[in-house]
């Protein structure tokens, strides 16, 4: 088994026919990902590497059964893109597309509490299962097929981390890239709760980081709720007050969003948080180990 | 992007909101015009985008045009806060019976519009979550219902007003959410809002933060992006799309991704050293953009050592050294850096650095050994300076 | 609320739609002078509050002012379904490539609007629905969110538009939603809707009709009414409050409650009697009402006898009884009238009724009774009457 | 048992200081239901009938434990009204006021998907379990308990057909006015199902009318879903196509929304259906009897 995604994922692409939805399409090809369709309007009966393009995702769906589905398309027109995706009925939604405004994913998000969707992201690395799906952007060839489950709101950090599990013979269930976003589709809890529902995952790794109280939710989360093992680390100890660091939401604005209140809350409720990444890959060592 | 007062006073004007006449100044003698038109008492403030300027001493009120001419003089070229005053908004005054404090922002966990009102206003909203946590109404919004009228009724019952105080928040209120939805603000904050002895609900201050990813529709907003107000390195960084914080360290740090940036800066304190900077050069190994980035983070005098760390995802690692190896040598820096290149191809991106790097360049196999060789090598060089 | 063609494109075209250029004419001079002022090939088109008009002679296509006057003397004072023409619109032509049938409607099941669209426009629409269905795109809105691109790139790639079809289409559909909104609609129709040879696609005829309900938000429709339209009776029941549909029979009905005076009207049409009307006369036991009422009742003169069928909720029944003795004794009416009074104090009603009652007026105990007995008077006055 | 409302009713008015709201606000104390506040913006710290007025639902609720609410509020502020109520928590609302704009339904329907409430109305009289609790504008006179429940697009009809029911002896369970308005809150089905599921309710009388194809769909349902005998009416076999009949909703505009259509399908169904309200209380009590 596997979260999110995984042989049964018939995986449709928003935006195949664009730069990087055309080249990450043949990287999740090459990964053996299940990819079904494409949309691009105006662009209904062509072919992407063999993949069928359509001019909407409802008539995509109706052709080929594709269950997931993941967005590139340009900042402007994503959100209608993630309304279409839910609109026919896709299980599971990756919007890799950064720059959306947070107006728009406060109307996508209030939309989406009604469904029975998961919405992953926007700005977002995707959902990679080792082995049986890459739904993502993240380079497939540091991952093996393993029982710990990865879930991160930052993209290079996750790859470095997920290299040094690797690196060390600890395979992934899926790792899920979550998205920087002051509002993203889905949090920490969620991911975590399917995590612990998942039987083939024996331990989690959280990669949390400055900005929001998203970490501080999950660390209660996991006290009460979960019995799988969380290992966490948090990066931005050294970034100062009021700086945007990159990503749009990890701008320190209150006293809960500083690194220091997110590892104070997660040692508060019994979870191993390590000081850096190769410390992540020693603490789920130690956890599995033992 | 933030606006300067001046600047969101005339766009929450343009949503309904009443504020008090006003003229903006770049010099003492246009202020003292100012003054001079809008007559009577009157207060310079300074134009800054950061709090706190009324501690700092940025705002005088004048009776008369000569007095704001001074202050005026005083207010213009100060530093607040490491921002400089270039501008001073000369405003017209008013007899005030009560202050509020009211803002709108994006609330991350709930995903919605969160509207905070206090009757303890003009004063440090943090303070008062602190202290008197009852005396802040809080209300969230369902985005796609706007809000609504029995929302208004619940924040002014709540609050305990009524009267003229009740009607002109109320009004306010959904004046104002109609300005966050429609500038795409992520924060409107109006700190003090005013009620005045002849019964008026004035917007007396006002932040207004437009969210950066909406400004492709709001071209006008993104017109009145000043780019004299951010350091100059800061602005050229953004200028070829890279991210770029200047910090007070000795060690400068580049690398790809905002979350492995931010790793790097606490695995070099955790080394000891300081960070100088903050850079994220993104995905990709593009010569000139990593050429870039060196010669801005070199160009900080006090960085004394360079570390890159690269975590080659979808990029390639012999790509990146190559393309790394091009930048060092286009830039021409003497400084110590130390390389340390992870992921796809790391190896063969290895060895491509090993055998051509100059003598300056340092290549180490993880982050924790990287970050340690050049937190070495800074006190090296500043060693080697001797007091520089 | 119904509006006439010309009242509907005005409206339309305010939201962006593109229409023909026409002159709404109440005499055929005016109609002579508007085809002149248009130039060209125009249409002159009957203005009814009713469909059909196309079969029943009310559009005609001429090529000069002459025509446009011949043919407006002989459309104005038509009538068409009962509805008498009054004005007519003198329209510009086009060259017309294809018609296309586009309406947005309140689908009360699914409480959302729905759209339709149909590559087969110019026709019934019912027609089609029953023998090509798949030539109908139905697309329901969220009304929250609005008509979304993805939905109106939908309808368009499923009906197989392309290029300027798709386009202008695709601009239609957005500007009709926001009039479907702005406007408070119940239904917007455009049948047809076209696309001209030169690639222009222009709404050729449209049906609005706003939501009684919403007109103390829409003044300016609101003062559209047309209240020369409405039978006279209707128009003087609307003004009172009172709710009242003529219809052929010869038994007049009165009743409280939609749901109670349909059910009457179901009951005398069992007994073997004709309803000659609907009328609600609401809660309430108002003598003024309840003879105004009867008083519009009893003008038709088809009326044979009189129904009135009242159940006394709220109000009690023994008021009922004096409201309806001071209405019959106000409005002195002859004609026989069968009064069933239930509910809440029927008895004491019906007492009082039976104590004070004049001759033509007689009481029932159940609906069914009363149906029955209001059915045979009404034949007793027919005979009684001869062959008036 | 009964359905909607109860003994355990906590009943709130909007708009308790109107004409319309005061009034029925008397009656429903008359019928012992236990209204516990009322709300009129501005008139907080007031009483009516002993009953204490709050400025807000929010304020209502927290003091009082209201569960359920009326509204009497005009119409410009009466869609303002529910949404007031299902923020703070209403389990059942029953919306009295009539000529709601049908747009701002629409947006009330959209939104009260989401939520456990249950909405009647607008446009309707009420709802009533004898003996337990009167939320409405019904004459609790004619009613009295019993085992048969009610469910009725009409207003004063149901009054006729309770009478009726009564006097020959067969009492309600619960009697609720869903409203003839084009959007309603709640239609046949979703009381039909609460019906089914009331071990007191034996038997269900439905009262249709022409309009919109609500008694199909109730049909279906029946058919399906429901052990729970059903006996139906529907009015306005002689209304003229095209024509209202008082009832905004109650226009015959296509095939589905005529009497006929609406009987043929409940016969079709297998539901008994009465030709006039009389018959109605006879095939009841047969069915009763039976």
């Amino acid at each position: 088994m596997a979260i999110l995604v995984d042989d049964n994922t018939r995986l449709l692409v928003q935006g195949i026919t664009g730069r990087e939805g055309a080249f990450h399409t043949g990287r999740m090809l090459e990964s053996g990902t299940n990819v079904v369709a494409g949309v691009t309007p105006g662009k209904g009966g062509q072919d992407h590497d063999g993949v069928p393009v359509f001019n909407t995702v409802q008539e995509a769906a109706a052709e080929t059964g594709a269950n997931a589905s993941v967005i590139f398309v340009p900042p402007p027109f994503a959100a209608d893109a993630i309304f279409e995706s839910l609109d026919s009925g896709m299980g599971t939604i990756c919007c890799i597309t950064e720059g959306i405004p947070v107006h728009d994913m406060m109307r996508v998000a209030d939309f989406i509490g009604t469904k029975e969707a998961t919405l992953i992201g926007p700005n977002c690395p995707g959902v990679l299962s080792p082995g049986k799906a890459n739904v993502s952007i993240m380079p497939r060839d540091i991952f093996a097929p393993g029982r710990v489950g990865v879930v991160s709101r930052s993209g290079t950090l996750t790859y470095q981390i997920v290299n040094e599990l690797t690196q060390r013979g600890i395979g992934q269930s899926t790792a899920v890239g979550i998205g920087g976003d002051p509002i993203i589709g889905t949090t920490f809890i969620e991911i975590l709760g399917k995590f612990e529902e998942d039987p083939e995952t024996e331990c989690v790794v959280m990669i949390g980081e400055i900005g929001g109280n998203a970490e501080q939710l999950a660390a209660e989360f996991v006290q009460k709720e979960m019995q799988t093992p969380v290992v966490a680390y948090i990066a931005g100890f050294t970034a100062p007050e009021g700086k945007t660091m990159g990503h749009a939401g990890a701008i320190v604005s209150g006293g809960e969003s500083t690194a220091e209140a997110k590892s104070e809350a997660l040692r508060g409720a019994g979870i191993r948080a390590a000081t850096n990444p190769s410390e992540v890959a020693e603490l789920v060592s130690e956890t599995l180990g033992g | 992007m933030d606006l300067y007062e001046y600047q969101g006073k005339e766009l929450l004007r343009s949503y309904g909101l009443e504020t008090l006449p006003g003229i903006v100044a770049g010099t003492p003698e246009e202020a003292s015009r100012a003054a001079e038109t809008l007559g009577g008492t009157v207060a310079v403030k300074a134009q800054v985008l950061i709090g706190g300027r009324g501690k700092a001493g940025g705002i005088a009120v004048v009776h008369n045009a000569r007095e704001a001419e001074e202050a005026a003089g005083r207010i213009l070229g100060m530093d607040i806060r490491g921002h400089t005053v270039r501008r001073v908004y000369v405003e017209g005054g008013a007899e005030i019976e009560k202050e509020y404090y009211l803002s709108i922002t994006v609330d991350r966990a709930a995903k919605k519009p969160l509207i905070l009102f206090s009757t303890e206003g003009g004063v440090d909203i943090e303070e008062v979550a602190e202290t008197k946590p009852e005396a802040i109404v809080r209300t969230h919004v369902d985005p796609l219902l706007g809000l609504l009228p029995y929302q208004v009724r619940e924040i002014v019952f709540a609050a305990g007003l009524s009267g003229d105080a009740a009607k002109g928040v109320g009004r306010t209120l959904n004046h104002l959410y109609e300005a966050f939805e429609g500038l795409d603000a992520s924060l409107v904050e109006i700190n003090p809002l005013v009620l005045t002895k002849d019964g008026r609900v004035l917007t007396l201050d006002a932040k207004v933060t437009v969210d950066n990813s909406s400004l492709y529709r709001h071209e006008d907003i993104a017109e009145l992006h000043d780019v004299e107000a951010a350091d100059p390195q800061e602005q050229r960084a953004q200028e070829v799309g890279l991210q770029y914080v200047k910090l007070d360290g000795n060690v400068g740090i580049l690398g790809n991704g905002a979350g492995l940036v931010m790793s790097t800066l606490d695995v070099v304190a955790q080394a000891g050293g300081e960070p100088a900077n903050f850079c994220d050069v993104g995905g990709g190994a593009d010569a000139e953009k990593i050429s870039t980035a060196l010669d801005i983070v070199t160009s900080n005098e006090q960085v004394e050592s360079v570390l890159f760390n690269i975590f080659g995802g979808i990029t390639r690692g012999d790509e990146v050294a190559r393309g790394l190896l091009s930048a060092i040598e286009r830039s021409g820096i003497e400084l110590p850096i130390v390389v340390r290149l992870d992921g796809t191809n790391a190896e063969e991106g290895r060895r491509i650095l090993a055998e051509n790097t100059p003598e300056n360049v340092h290549t180490e196999e993880t982050m924790l050994d990287a970050a340690r060789r050049a937190v070495e090598l800074a006190r090296g060089t500043r060693d080697s300076n001797g007091g520089r």
